[in-house]
């Protein structure tokens, strides 16, 4: 290794940017391995484009992958970019936005033909005059550089060229001094078989890494230290594969078979993916023909003593609240997946929003409360998932488990749990019938909890519906005062759950100037952000709501500590119309409707406006 | 009576309907059809010896979807249409139980469209029974997808526009195994026939015509002439009244005459869907109505394509999953 | 007519009970015209039973008829009964608990034979003892009577016993010194052509009419003078017929077609029922298949430039979820009425509730906002559609009209509005399209008002979808920013809606101790609880609040002139939790969930603790 | 381009493709069938000279779905499924539309199954594209109704174990009244059957074969081959490459020979349904894909049922109105 030049950043942001055929996630996600086994936290979000499959060089196939590195805990893939890699004009043109001023550009000027350019809506080439003159441009010819690396290998032009990623990954890995022997051995294995692509993508990767060299580029190569890390063994992972693998866990946990039932439906498919691929765990997947049927067969198996779970996204929730209330009525367990996306009706299928929070909360007809629970962050979406489905079978009630598109498909580090030191999940078996032979199906524990009476269990027999039923016998009753008794079991049942959960933990002083509430996929933007205020000398703290209903009794009283209260939330204010709901506390809402994350700008923006008002 | 006692004690003395009684008193308005089905079908669990644990009865919303409540097995009243889709998901984890959908041609054929077609088509390993009284019972009298065009109900009091559909061909189209039908007034068929239905591996699809006094009475009333009616029986020629049922192969169409005349009466053949579909759509109205298992087919049931990819879980399996969560690339921190 | 030793009342509350088949809605209805012929100003419920058609003298098919006349403004059909008709020992076992002590309680006392008795879970006859020596129980045999009255027309038995009612309404009519007149003409236009049962009718009416008479019954006989009523037309209505001509009406004034989907669905069903007999007037209705197709097929019909129209209850609402979601997103007009009913799930079919406020609100992907107004009356229904409908129609967007059991069923006279004095309604129509020959589906006018371009029109052709749209040219966007302009564009267009109604009245002082908060069918309650509070001198005023959604700006002032405000509703808090999430006001929830209105007693008792506390 | 100019100058100069496209730019995959279909469909605009007003293209959300935006003329992209339903409340108020449907082998028979199914049986007038890919396009590779049993998809990456439905056997028994399959590979043919269904009054279903290069590469691609492809024309024997189609009537079976030993090739009929449903079920594998019209019934439509009871509303109806509402029992008070 070179003597060190390198500008020592606490953390550093990355972003490859590229056609949707270049490969892009792929060397983003090479390059997050890496920065891991090189010890650094790290978030990172893929930004797939929204299209079917546009075509090849315009600005809607544009796809680019971003990674945050640091040197300490990272909960966020970062605003802008101090490194952008753009593989061709219209990557360039769509991500530039995303660059900081005087931050790295990459560019495979070989790209930058004239049809590309005019493809991407540029008259003329960017590079040819003084437009990128706040960034530290650097032109590099990959094209023709990776044909020559290539060349031994025979490969026809238009293939030679697919291994340019692995240029560019390697000069990413030579910038921060990264060791590409990982990635080598990693081409070894995926292109076995395959041996002129083997080589083309093994030779292209070291020639980006010696290019660098060469080049004399010394002045653009940064450095990010390893962060102090929990040890044990980790692995990367994005919301949905924690989630999935959560879901797993509890069911395993609870010595129950997971049945999942889902419907396609955009961020929330790959929940159905992925458990389609663990049949050899014992894990039953149904796609249904829409997800009325996929939350009724999940109904159908939780009655039949599974862990029925069933995934959507907005409108299918909305599809479902039908059946939820059912679900609702008849007390069984049930986890229901919501990952946001943003709406109204079908939006932007594609990108976040945390515009759900009404839905799940009161997308039902009738008083159907329900207990509900938001994802904080991509790993955490495995704990999540295990609470959900804990709350569900210890009380037997349906949860709705809220993600977002963000949490989905961003990843982040996850130091994998063992599993035998996590608490068993109890089932509220029902046990043999009373001494007069009768089996009262809504006989209820301390707690307000039925009893669970699986079919096939001799004795137990019971019919139960959606219609009204008698307190303790569960029969059909019409009658109002048993109805009232009802409701008001059902909604104490609800609230009763908090008293097994743990108060949120407010972060900062118990006194101050502005309260930062986050909930869901908001709390590490607005965690770094409030430690950022606070080290400024801003009075601020920070409380994260986990449960959204029950809503913890304590946040009012945390809440009448400060002056201000702001709730940043990626919708229109519901949680905050909650909060000022429950506890009638002048909360208000910092909301963003982008289709995307806050940025640290916005949130600092906020907390100082909040201080000095 | 849920009662242990009397679980056990089935063993030994011989079973009625009355074992598979529930307390709860029956609320169908007097002469309803339903009371009919009701009978034979807790006859029916009686004469196969069912375990009363082991079977469950789940339904959608209508007066025949209150059936569950009158029968001492397990049995879940769900929402209106989808009581197909809880069977899928309730089989589907409890393969061993012998699950029983009742609807109604409201519940079935018009909300419920969707869950009866998919189900029938997957095969999935439970009976579907289908009380078809041509209109909707239990929110007083609206035209339904069986009702005939020009019923005048509450919902079109200038008479219905709309062409009905013909339960028993949809159930074929959508690849239902076992396809019969039956009438709620020949107690002794309609048991034949849920006999069949009990005995068949797969969607068993049932539609029973059934009398509703109240909003649509006598529908089927034309069905109490010997002669409109069709007793199939496997193997044997189709022949009702003094007729014969005869195929005009050029036009694919049924025909009927005297039996004397009949020189080639069809024969029944429950394994040709070909024939069941000719059967199914006899749209003349001078034909009677065939009854009995129009087509029965065997083929792979769902649950158990379901379980030949699935592994079974292990008990204590935390082992395997642990493994799970660390496949793939890990680092290790220290 | 007699020397009056009549107990004047200014109001009285009579209870018609018997079995189905006893046709006391008919008597019931009867009575009702005559005491509006009368004079009296009156509301009527029906109270049918909930099952199919339970066994004849069962205590579950039992149908009872309830009506209050007064001689001032009546809101409510009343609480406990002045007097009871009970027609067999079921009709007497489940309603004598509806009956004032000393009320009036006649009885079929020729009903009341061992094998009824068992039925109605009697031992021993009640009228054999004293178990209603708190009543002044009049048994009389009327089953004997009619078959006596009756005898001339040769009807078999069981025919003969059919004219009860009319016996039963004959000695209501007595008691009230009615005029039978009216009721024998319409006897004579009913049964026209059935000589037989004309005559025993018309026997039994003048049987029952002579009885109290002769059997010096006089104590018994009751005055309520005529009313003060507004001078005009008047008919009889119940909610669900009032919403019916209500939509008609809107239709006519928006020169519109109006386009009903519906698929039945209790208590909605006769909104279906009722339009499908106005062919004749230019009304098309389509029962659907399913809640989906019925708000599709609105949505499309609205799109095609009619007044799409769709109805159902909780769980329908439920189903409709999805489809609501994409007309916020086209922005096309559609009234959506949802009869309430006691949820959740099935729940309580046939009973009253006001739990839909939060879905009507809330349950929709996304931020999905949309006006919502609540019917207070079963007259009220008239205007609240033709509200509805003007909002829909004036600021095309879908507007949710919230009504419940007791209003559709309940009646109570109507002044017949003069159509024409009613202002018209003025549909957006696209103008040409604009010089550049574009048509911009998305342009909006000052009020954010996007123009309604119906197909045929030649030039306008346009898409649209439930995708998010750009701004003023309508064309796909996955824009970010662009996304949260629309999305603060369609809150500001429904929070402008407000901006057009009147604020809501306050009724009483404007400072206070209690303030009471009513909405939909609670108003009259409300109304009449209060207004006997003022008299008391309690400190106490109220406020019904009409638009749900936008709420009136005012009531967050208006409400801090109190120092307790109680908001009555049959929900667990719903309205409560909205009022004080937006004026940070500690309203509190009077609930009642037993399937039924709020009594007198209640709302008095209600006042009294919070005026005292 | 939205453009009142074009609409009018359209009388003089002969249409073309060109004058049904929007500014929109096509965003299918490379490759994918829906470009052909589209090209197709706008060329059959051009033919029967539409005036762009008056047509209105609904459909729900899929790949195929996002046709509207490319044809200029009204359009509206519902949610998943819906389609058929908005397309029948637009017909019964704006009968003098003529409303395209478009939708997917999932929007139409999977989420949408029900309401195809309603109305079809209603013969709304309106004509339904179902392009099959046999896969779920948009959401990038499930598997759909109509995945062949055994299709591997992210879905179920072991194996599809759903026996798929045959669009067009479901439509017939649904009821649709005119019934045809094409393929987006063949232009002409595709063409024709278009035009079929313009030129059809009543409920015509149309599926067309469809090409997914990314998710579900050439399922279709043995119908390359002459003789896999049936070409149906009415009144005309049933031949293809050197092969003519039978019917073996005694099991109601069809075969296939080469034409010199078929004595008796089936011709075929476009008004017979039993024939339509011969020709729909044929599940041998050796048999060709029938393409063409299958079925074809003149039956009256909904929009007309509707109308014939509903009398016109007046202009200035306020008075027949102000009648209504005082009709019944009214008293006055002064
Ligand atoms: C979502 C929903 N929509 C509507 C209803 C009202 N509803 C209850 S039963 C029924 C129709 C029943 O008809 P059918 O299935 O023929 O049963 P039947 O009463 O005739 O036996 C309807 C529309 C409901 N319960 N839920
Ligand atoms: C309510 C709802 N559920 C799910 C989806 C996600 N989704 C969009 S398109 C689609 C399937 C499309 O398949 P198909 O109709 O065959 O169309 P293709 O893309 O193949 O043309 C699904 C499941 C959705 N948009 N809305
Ligand atoms: S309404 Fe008809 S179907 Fe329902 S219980 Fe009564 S008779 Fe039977
Ligand atoms: S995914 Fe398939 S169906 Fe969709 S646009 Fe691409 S090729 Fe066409
Ligand atoms: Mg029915
Ligand atoms: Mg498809």
């Amino acid at each position: 290794m070179n003597a060190p030049v390198r500008t020592e950043l606490p953390a550093a942001v990355v972003r490859f940017a590229g056609d949707s055929g270049d490969g892009m996630q792929l060397a983003g996600n090479r390059f997050t391995l890496n920065a891991a086994y090189a010890g650094n936290d790290l978030a990172t979000f893929p930004d797939f484009p929204a299209e079917i499959r546009a075509p090849a060089g315009s600005l809607a196939g544009v796809s680019a992958f971003q990674i945050q590195l640091g040197d300490h805990r990272v909960y966020t893939a970062g605003d802008a970019a101090d490194v952008l890699v753009a593989m061709n004009p219209a990557a360039l043109s769509t991500n530039l936005g995303n660059l900081k001023s005087r931050g790295v550009l990459i560019v495979d000027s070989g790209a930058f033909s004239a049809k590309a350019l005019k493809q991407a809506g540029y008259e003329t080439s960017p590079l040819d005059d003084d437009r990128l003159a706040d960034y530290r441009v650097v032109p590099v010819d990959m094209t023709a550089l990776v044909l020559e690396a290539t060349k031994p290998y025979g490969l026809k032009r238009r293939e030679a060229l697919r291994a340019r990623n692995f240029f560019a990954l390697g000069m990413a890995l030579w910038m921060f001094d990264r060791d590409p022997g990982d990635s080598i051995t990693w081409i070894d294995g995926k292109f076995q078989g395959d041996e002129a692509v083997l080589q083309s993508n093994t030779a292209a990767l070291k020639a980006g890494w010696h290019f660098g060299e060469t080049a004399e580029l010394a002045d653009i190569r940064r450095q990010v230290n390893p962060a102090r890390l929990d040890p044990g063994l980790y692995r990367n992972i994005t919301g949905n594969e924690a989630l999935s693998l959560g879901l797993m866990a509890a069911a395993e946990l609870a010595g129950l078979e997971l049945f999942m039932a889902g419907y396609p439906i955009t961020p929330a498919s790959d929940l159905l993916h992925f458990l389609a691929r663990e049949k050899q765990l014992g894990v039953k997947t149904f796609q249904a023909e829409d997800e009325i049927a996929a939350v009724c067969a999940a109904i159908g198996a939780a009655y039949g003593g599974a862990l029925g779970v069933t995934a959507t996204s907005g409108p299918g929730l909305a599809l479902k609240s039908e059946a939820l209330g059912l679900a609702v009525a008849l007390e069984l367990p049930l986890v229901v997946v919501d990952v946001q996306r943003a709406g109204p009706s079908t939006g932007m299928p594609t990108k976040t929003e945390q515009s759900d929070l009404n839905q799940a909360m009161y997308g039902r007809s009738g008083e159907a409360p329900l207990p509900v629970i938001a994802a904080s962050s991509p790993a955490d979406c495995f704990s999540a998932a295990i609470e959900a489905a804990r709350v569900a079978i210890e009380h037997m009630t349906p949860v709705i488990l809220l993600s977002d598109a963000s949490l989905a498909n961003g990843a982040e580090p996850w130091l994998i749990p063992d599993l035998s030191s996590l608490e068993p999940i109890r089932p509220p078996l029902a046990g043999p019938p009373e001494d007069d032979g009768a089996f009262r199906p809504f006989q209820r524990d301390e707690r307000g909890v039925r009893p669970w009476a699986i079919p096939g269990t001799a004795g137990l027999q019971h019919r139960i519906g959606g219609l009204e039923k008698e307190n303790v016998t569960g029969h059909i009753s019409y009658d109002g005062v048993n109805h009232e008794l009802m409701s008001t079991l059902r909604r104490e049942k609800v609230e009763g759950v908090g008293a097994a959960l743990a108060a949120p933990e407010l972060d900062g002083d118990e006194q101050g100037d502005v309260l930062l509430v986050s909930w869901g996929g908001t709390r590490g933007a607005v965690r770094d952000a409030v430690a950022a205020a606070r080290a400024r000398g801003v009075a601020v703290s920070h409380l994260h709501v986990r449960w959204m209903n029950p809503l913890p009794a304590t946040i009012g009283n945390t809440a009448r500590g400060f002056r201000r209260v702001i709730v940043p939330e990626l919708n229109d204010g519901q949680l905050t119309r909650r909060l000022r709901a429950e506890y009638l506390i002048d909360a208000r809402t910092l909301s963003l409707m982008q289709g995307r994350p806050f940025t640290r700008a916005e949130l600092d923006q906020a907390i100082v406006e909040a201080a000095e008002s | 009576m849920t009662n242990l006692a009397k679980e056990t004690s089935q063993v030994d003395k011989p079973l009625s309907r009355k074992d598979y009684q529930t307390d709860l008193e029956v609320r169908w308005c007097p002469g309803c059809g339903d009371y009919a089905i009701l009978a034979q079908f807790q006859k029916l669990l009686a004469a196969i010896g069912a375990r009363k644990a082991e079977h469950v009865v789940v339904s959608g919303i209508g007066c025949s979807s209150r059936f569950p409540y009158y029968i001492d097995t397990y049995g879940l009243h769900g929402i209106h249409g989808r009581a197909p889709a809880v069977a899928t998901g309730l089989k589907a984890v409890n393969p061993d139980l012998t699950v029983w959908v009742v609807t109604g041609d409201g519940d079935g054929l018009s909300i419920g469209g969707n869950q009866l077609l998919h189900a029938l088509r997957r095969n999935v390993d439970i009976k579907i029974l289908l009380f078809n009284n041509e209109v909707y019972g239990l929110t007083k009298g609206q035209h339904s997808p069986t009702s005939p065009e020009g019923q005048r109900s509450r919902s079109n009091p200038d008479g219905n526009t709309d062409r009905p559909v013909d339960p028993v061909s949809l159930a074929l189209a959508a690849g239902a195994t076992l396809v019969a039908r039956a009438v709620d007034t020949d107690a002794a068929h309609l048991q034949g026939v849920l006999r069949a239905a009990a005995d068949h591996r797969g969607a068993a699809f049932v539609e029973i015509l059934q009398n509703c006094p109240i909003f649509n009475d006598t529908p089927f009333e034309a069905m109490k002439f010997e002669d409109r009616r069709l007793y199939l029986e496997d193997g044997a020629p189709m022949l009702f009244g003094d007729q014969a049922l005869s195929l005009d192969r050029d036009t694919l169409t049924l025909r009927a005459a005297s039996t004397a005349e009949t020189a080639e009466p069809l024969v029944h053949d429950r394994r040709s869907k070909a024939l069941a579909r000719v059967l199914a759509e006899a749209a003349d109205p001078s034909l009677p109505t065939p009854l009995g298992v129009l087509y029965a087919e065997d083929r792979p049931v769902h649950h158990e394509l379901m379980r030949a990819q699935v592994q079974p879980r292990e008990s204590g399996g935390l082992g395997r999953l642990q493994d799970r969560l660390a496949s793939g690339p890990t680092w290790r921190v220290s």
